[in-house]
């Protein structure tokens, strides 16, 4: 009995958590909720809901680029985090921050001079006296979501880097694993639970942003992000709630998909 | 038995400080070698350089007569058991022993018989599908055992293994290992620091102290012919005491002359004396060679542990009948029973029963260095 | 060979997360109005900034926000991590776990939009009772939505290190005479440190660059340097915004070295201790 | 990374609030007699108002200095303008209809104050009792669609949209016939830009083609988005702030823009050149409103008061650079002197041609009218949106997300797949194991 009393005080320990999300987060998501399922004048109806097929293709969309993105985000940012893991503990400080600081800036001014550099009459094209079209293209989105979110990819794989036992490294080479087998057969498995917290932190905002879209795609094309900023704003609440709530649910699915494939609890997602 | 391994000219330095000093070495093969001496006397740092995980800084490093100093660690046919086991949290039991022959493209249904036959060689058949962080110490020490020896290498390292089990379970492994050693029949390179393991398990005992080797040889000549007053010390319990050689056959120590069986020393030459506890017979004060006074009396079972003073320097005697404290008795030293050996940078460093460990010792200096 | 590599890499990649802040910093001394086309050096801008209280304003009403709603959240958060920590049954822990990790995953624009529908609800339920606008709690109501949406990475950092840390630090504290309270904070606390001072500076830095959710929760007396940078996409972003993001960048980089630099040294001096030992 | 952050905290906070307090100190000098103040919500567009930017006015204090010592005793309180800005006539829409905050002042452009008006979110205050309200121009005054008897808005700016074009890049004969078909033409394929809200892009085809831009008939809208997406593929982007930039590195030929704009970008790249389409083009009007949840709209009413006087609206039409319906600045010669100097026929630009004249091909008002009042805005959002979606995605899109997705999901079956066959025997074993001990 007394272990059972104990571990009810602690857990009150979450409770102004718990209160503080049933009032600030369930509470709006209810009202989410109520516009997804009512129309204008507030009685019930499906038709938001029913009215989704046309968005699939601009949903289908903005997956495809945000899974580019991730992959992408992957790809540079797992040797980063290994490099950052390895150097002298001195310098691992220096790289996070030097990781974190661009975030400290505004994100449009970013994306700004990010267009700036790119832009067929931008600095880079006339510095190369070429006009190289970028701006406007799905590939400047994509290296926009890259450049925006990579350091959410960098710091669980380094956080579950870092916390590997060093001799994990000699037992597999010992064993005659060659570097890149160690790589593959042991560094790898372990820091998986890294890699999902970190894939899971880059691809769910790069599924709604709207911003990055808008102004390095030239706007040429629309991504759900864009989609639910321009219902909202233009005051059709319903559809864009209709969305949202659909959206959320797909991911919500997706991540215990993901959570169940690397079956260790829970990674450490942030160093 | 030709030599398999071979070091020369071996030296290694950390931030500049010398941890091996120019080590010369060669092993036997089928050979089950011990590196011993206290910690930090650079014993890992060698067995990491026969093992590939560092390079040393001058010296080469010879395995079956080819220079493998370059030879990355897992290219050679050397394996190792970490101190702290260092099995794969994400393999099973099973697949943390496959993992070797996964990796030379060993067919599966030989991997199969190997690991069931090597579970049973270390008593843990049925253990195949158990994740390696619900085992025991000593069963994720059997499990490293397997992994290292399933692909067959031609020299097993072990690092300290049993430093994290129970007394009795070490006790266990260690004819387990001896046994092991013995039924394959493959070099075996053991570092510890416990004295008692590497004179019951090993073919050859290297003393190891400040990064240089003092003294290689058979567990009984470790013992009974010490090189210098570390090895005397660091092997057993022995009172070293400073003497001098009148002649061959006959040595004065504490103000006596006694008889002894070593010679070829020149005369009157300063030298140390090693006496081991259990060679010193207890007689009255008159019938004694030495007199002194006894300061403390322990009961260890086997016999009583006896520290008696003797002209300030403090001896130990083991001896099975019990002696009062505060008692002066005399003390009767067979001639066979005295050790001479060459003075070395070690003399007047041990042998004196105050306290046991170094660390004690350095805590007293610090009291008598706060009175003044 | 390896290590020349890995230089390389460090050098390419930090390189192209930089050229354009070089960017930026380099248009903050343009001469002419314009953030594309460098016309002669000057730092009219510079001067622009600091005599225009508007800015200055927004500034410091952004950073007393994120640094407020880190703080709660932090406080919050390292208390529901414990919390969580010590939850007996999986399914509550995993619902509080999830529910956390909503305003993570909505996008934002439906977290600020729910958040003001329901603040202008509570306000029109409140105000039939007794006068009250939207005004008074508008302050109040950006301090709720940021803490809310920093809450998730103050939990996602310190509940790993509280299920590293274990039970026997905490238990050995109660043996010697700590009551838990005592225990938690004069224990576990400083053990976890780092993850709870991480988590403060995730959820700093997600609420200073927070413009969706600001824009739909706030009130009119409470305008943050993003809301007041993205104002101007109606014509044109003037660089002496360029100038303040200048600013800000480089005082934190340089703090950054002068920090690293002392404790940088704390550091190598006890590794080569462990090692000597 | 620790410590260095709680040191960046402290040392950030105490800099800018040292800062603001010391910098806002000096601008609310007036503050001898003690007395409640009250705060005046102003809600404008960004880089609308003159704010002292390089010299100029900051008008906003000025009407502080102007308020708390001429009227300050009359109202028996002082007054301090809090200024905040949006960026979309929506976005401010949404804003002011939730009652998401009360604001004194609010400048929408003409056919969301019909929409505003229509949700009665703005307050009468017939400007016609102004004292300074004889300064605007007559053709402003008489009955304006959007507010028939000057009730509830008074002009603050106006302009007309029409086409840029870099003179260096563009032909002088495509450009001499003055027609929105610049923006249609081959040559100049991804070197056009068009607008990226919808009213205007919709708009700059449906002048083009001579179509009312307020027709409630959706086959109109359709004609429209043909036209449209014909020009898609010669779209460099859809734009909005960002056509400064564009145009002045010559990133882009041509676009349609306001004229206001066009004399910043012009001062910036001499090459660029203007005009107004003969087709006829949108002519809009910003105009100050109260909306109906100020708390002191007779406060409000001095504020515009002020600021039709002379020295605030010329500072303020000159820091915009739109025309000002203002006739007194329009006379003003350090007006003519400062627009000049952006750009030497400036002058002209603006003012040269009268919006009638302009629009004098184009059958219909110029004016837009909110589509919410036309009740059009679903339809012709769906028509946007399939304009935006209606282009195929590239095919390595599809591919290069395509193999991630198998390959990342081919990786993870084929492990847990090898796992379950490697270990099937013992498993197999164990589960005979366990059920024969139950069985026992």
């Amino acid at each position: 009995m007394m272990k059972k009393k104990q571990s009810i005080i602690h857990s009150i320990a979450a409770a102004p958590h718990i209160f503080w999300s049933v009032l600030f987060i369930i509470l709006p998501l209810l009202i989410v909720v109520y516009y997804a399922f009512t129309d204008g004048e507030g009685n019930f109806s499906f038709e938001n809901i029913l009215s989704l097929g046309e968005y699939a293709e601009i949903f289908g969309l903005s997956l495809e680029l945000s899974v580019i993105a991730t992959f992408v985000c992957l790809i540079i940012g797992y040797p980063l985090a290994m490099i950052i893991a390895k150097s002298k503990p001195k310098h691992q400080k220096i790289f996070l921050m030097l990781l974190m600081l661009p975030m400290w800036t505004n994100l449009l001014i970013r994306t700004y001079s990010i267009m700036a550099i790119f832009d067929d009459g931008g600095i880079l094209n006339s510095l190369l006296g070429t006009t190289f079209h970028f701006i406007g293209t799905k590939g400047a989105v994509i290296f926009g979501m890259v450049y925006d979110f990579l350091p959410y990819m960098v710091l669980p794989i380094y956080t579950c880097v870092s916390k590997i036992d060093k001799h994990m490294w000699e037992a597999a080479s010992d064993l005659g694993c060659s570097p890149t087998k160690v790589l593959t057969k042991v560094i790898i498995p372990l820091s998986m639970s890294g890699v999902i917290s970190g894939v899971t932190m880059v691809l769910v905002p790069s599924i709604s942003t709207f911003y990055i879209s808008q102004k390095l795609g030239g706007g040429t094309f629309e991504l759900i992000g864009d989609t639910i900023e321009r219902q909202f704003v233009t005051g059709a609440l319903n559809v864009g709630a209709a969305i949202s709530l659909v959206m959320m649910i797909l991911i919500l699915i997706s991540l215990s998909v993901m959570n169940k494939f690397s079956d260790s609890s829970d990674g450490g997602i942030i160093v | 038995m030709e030599k398999l391994i071979e070091l020369k000219g071996i030296s290694k330095s950390y931030d500049g400080e010398k941890v091996i000093d120019s080590m010369n070495l060669y092993i036997r093969d089928g050979e089950f070698i011990t590196f011993l001496g206290p910690s930090g006397c650079g014993k890992t740092t060698t067995l990491r350089i026969i093992g590939g995980f560092e390079t040393a800084d001058e010296g080469n490093l010879y395995f079956d007569g080819t220079e493998i100093s370059n030879v990355p660690a897992y290219k050679r046919h050397i394996n190792t058991v970490f101190q702290k086991y260092a099995l794969f949290p994400h393999l099973n039991v099973y697949e943390n022993i496959a993992f070797p022959l996964r990796l030379k493209k060993v067919g599966e249904e030989d991997i199969k018989r190997r690991v069931t036959e090597m579970l049973k060689m270390v008593a843990l058949s049925g253990f195949e599908n158990k994740s390696v962080s619900t085992l025991s110490g000593g069963q994720q020490q059997r499990v490293a055992i397997a992994r290292a020896l399933i692909s067959h290498p031609k020299v097993l390292l072990l690092d300290e293994p049993l430093g994290a089990l129970d007394l009795k379970l070490r006790k266990d492994m260690q004819n387990e290992l001896k046994s092991i050693q013995q039924k394959i029949g493959i070099t075996f390179i053991y570092v510890t620091h416990d004295q008692e393991e590497a004179l019951s398990m090993s073919d050859t005992v290297v003393v190891i102290a400040d990064g240089q080797i003092q003294q290689i040889g058979t567990p009984t000549d470790i013992y009974n012919e010490p090189k210098n007053a570390f090895v005397a010390d660091f092997i057993g319990e022995s009172n070293i005491i400073d003497g001098v050689m009148l002649e061959d056959k006959k040595v004065k120590f504490s103000a006596h002359v006694f008889d002894c069986v070593d010679g070829g020393f020149g005369k009157n030459e300063a030298v140390d004396v090693v006496i081991r506890p259990e060679d010193v017979d207890v007689v009255a004060p008159e019938a004694g060679m030495l007199t002194g006074k006894v300061t403390s009396v322990t009961f260890k079972g086997v016999h009583y542990e006896i520290i008696v003073d003797i002209k300030g320097f403090k001896w130990m005697i083991q001896s099975t009948d019990y002696v009062a404290p505060e008692a002066t008795i005399g003390l009767y030293i067979e001639p066979d029973a005295i050790h001479i050996m060459k003075k070395s940078k070690y003399s007047g460093m041990f042998g004196d029963y105050s306290s046991f460990s170094d660390e004690i010792d350095t805590l007293s200096d610090a009291d008598t260095a706060e009175e003044f | 060979m390896k290590k020349y590599l890995s230089g390389i890499y460090l050098t390419l990649i930090f390189g192209i997360l930089y050229i354009p802040i070089i960017t930026l910093i380099f248009f903050s001394f343009n001469s002419a109005n314009s953030t594309a086309v460098f016309e002669g050096f000057s730092i009219k801008w510079y001067i622009e900034l600091f005599n225009s209280p508007e800015t200055f304003e927004a500034l410091r009403n952004t950073l007393i926000l994120a640094v407020l709603s880190s703080l709660i959240a932090t406080v919050i958060g390292t208390a529901a991590a414990e919390g969580i920590y010590r939850m007996r049954n999986k399914l509550a822990k995993s619902a509080i776990t999830s529910v956390t990790n909503i305003p993570m995953m909505n996008p934002d624009i439906v977290t600020g939009m729910s958040m003001m529908l329901f603040f202008v609800a509570v306000v029109a339920g409140i105000s039939t009772v007794f006068e009250l606008t939207y005004e008074d709690i508008g302050f109040f109501a950006m301090l709720i939505a940021h803490t809310t949406f920093c809450l998730p990475y103050v939990i996602l950092s310190v509940l790993p290190r509280i299920n590293e840390l274990g039970n026997s630090l905490t238990e050995a504290a109660q043996d010697l005479g700590c009551t838990s309270m005592q225990a938690f904070f004069k224990v576990k606390l400083p053990n976890i440190m780092p993850g709870v001072i991480s988590g403060m500076v995730m959820a700093f830095t997600m609420s200073l660059d927070d413009f969706v959710i600001s824009y739909f929760v706030g009130s009119s007396n409470f305008q943050t340097l993003p809301l007041l940078i993205y104002s101007m996409t109606k014509k044109k972003v003037t660089p002496d915004m360029y100038a303040l993001s200048a600013i800000i960048i480089v005082t934190v980089f340089l703090l950054l070295i002068i920090s690293n630099f002392k404790t940088g040294k704390k550091i190598e001096g006890r590794r080569r201790e462990a090692r000597r030992k | 990374m620790k410590k260095t952050f709680f040191l960046i905290f402290i040392l950030l906070l105490l800099v800018s609030s040292v800062f603001s307090c010391t910098v806002s100190e000096e601008s609310d000098d007036g503050e001898e007699i003690s007395g409640n103040t009250v705060t005046l919500n102003v809600y404008n567009w960004g880089e609308y108002i003159s704010d002292g930017f390089d010299g100029s006015m900051d008008t906003n204090a000025a009407f502080e200095e102007y308020f708390n010592e001429n009227l300050a005793k009359k109202y028996g309180f002082y007054v301090k303008v809090n200024y905040t800005t949006y960026a979309t006539n929506e976005e401010m829409y949404q804003k002011i209809k939730s009652g998401a905050g009360s604001y004194d002042i609010v400048v929408p452009s003409d056919y969301m104050i019909q929409q505003m008006i229509q949700n009665d979110l703005l307050l009468p205050f017939d400007a016609t009792t102004l004292s300074n309200f004889s300064n605007v121009n007559e053709k402003f005054k008489d009955s304006p669609y959007y507010d028939p008897d000057n009730m509830y808005s008074v002009p603050y700016t106006y302009g007309m949209m029409g086409v840029i074009y870099n003179s260096a890049l563009v032909d002088e004969e495509d450009a001499s016939e003055k027609s929105w078909g610049l923006l249609w033409n081959e040559k100049y394929s991804k070197k056009i830009l068009q607008f990226n809200n919808l009213r205007d892009a919709f708009g700059s085809a449906m002048y083009y083609l001579g179509l009312d831009i307020n027709s409630t008939d959706l086959s109109v809208w359709h004609t429209a988005l043909d036209k449209l997406s014909e020009q898609k593929e010669l779209v460099q982007g859809y734009v909005n702030d960002e056509i400064f930039n564009k145009m002045t590195t010559a990133s882009a030929a041509v676009a349609p823009y306001f004229a206001g704009d066009f004399l910043t970008m012009a001062y910036q790249n001499e090459d660029l050149s203007f005009y107004y389409p003969k087709e006829g083009t949108n002519y809009f009007v910003d105009a100050m409103c109260i909306p109906r949840s100020s708390r002191n709209p007779e406060v409000a009413k001095e504020y515009i008061n002020f600021m039709l006087s002379e020295e605030p609206a010329v500072a303020n039409a000159l820091y915009v650079g739109y025309a000002s319906p203002n006739d007194l600045v329009v006379q003003n010669e350090d007006y003519i002197a400062g627009i000049s100097e952006l750009h030497e026929d400036a002058m002209d630009i603006l003012y040269g041609q009268t919006p009638d004249e302009v629009n004098a091909s184009y059958p219909y008002n110029p004016c837009y009218q909110s589509l919410d009042t036309l009740s059009m805005n679903d339809s012709v959002n769906t028509l946007w949106e399939s304009l935006k979606t209606e282009n195929s995605t590239e095919l390595w899109v599809h591919v290069s997300c395509g193999v991630i997705v198998v390959g990342v999901l081919s990786l993870a079956i084929y492990n847990t797949a090898i796992r379950k066959w490697r270990s099937k025997d013992y498993r197999r074993r164990d589960r005979e194991i366990a059920k024969a001990k139950k069985a026992k």
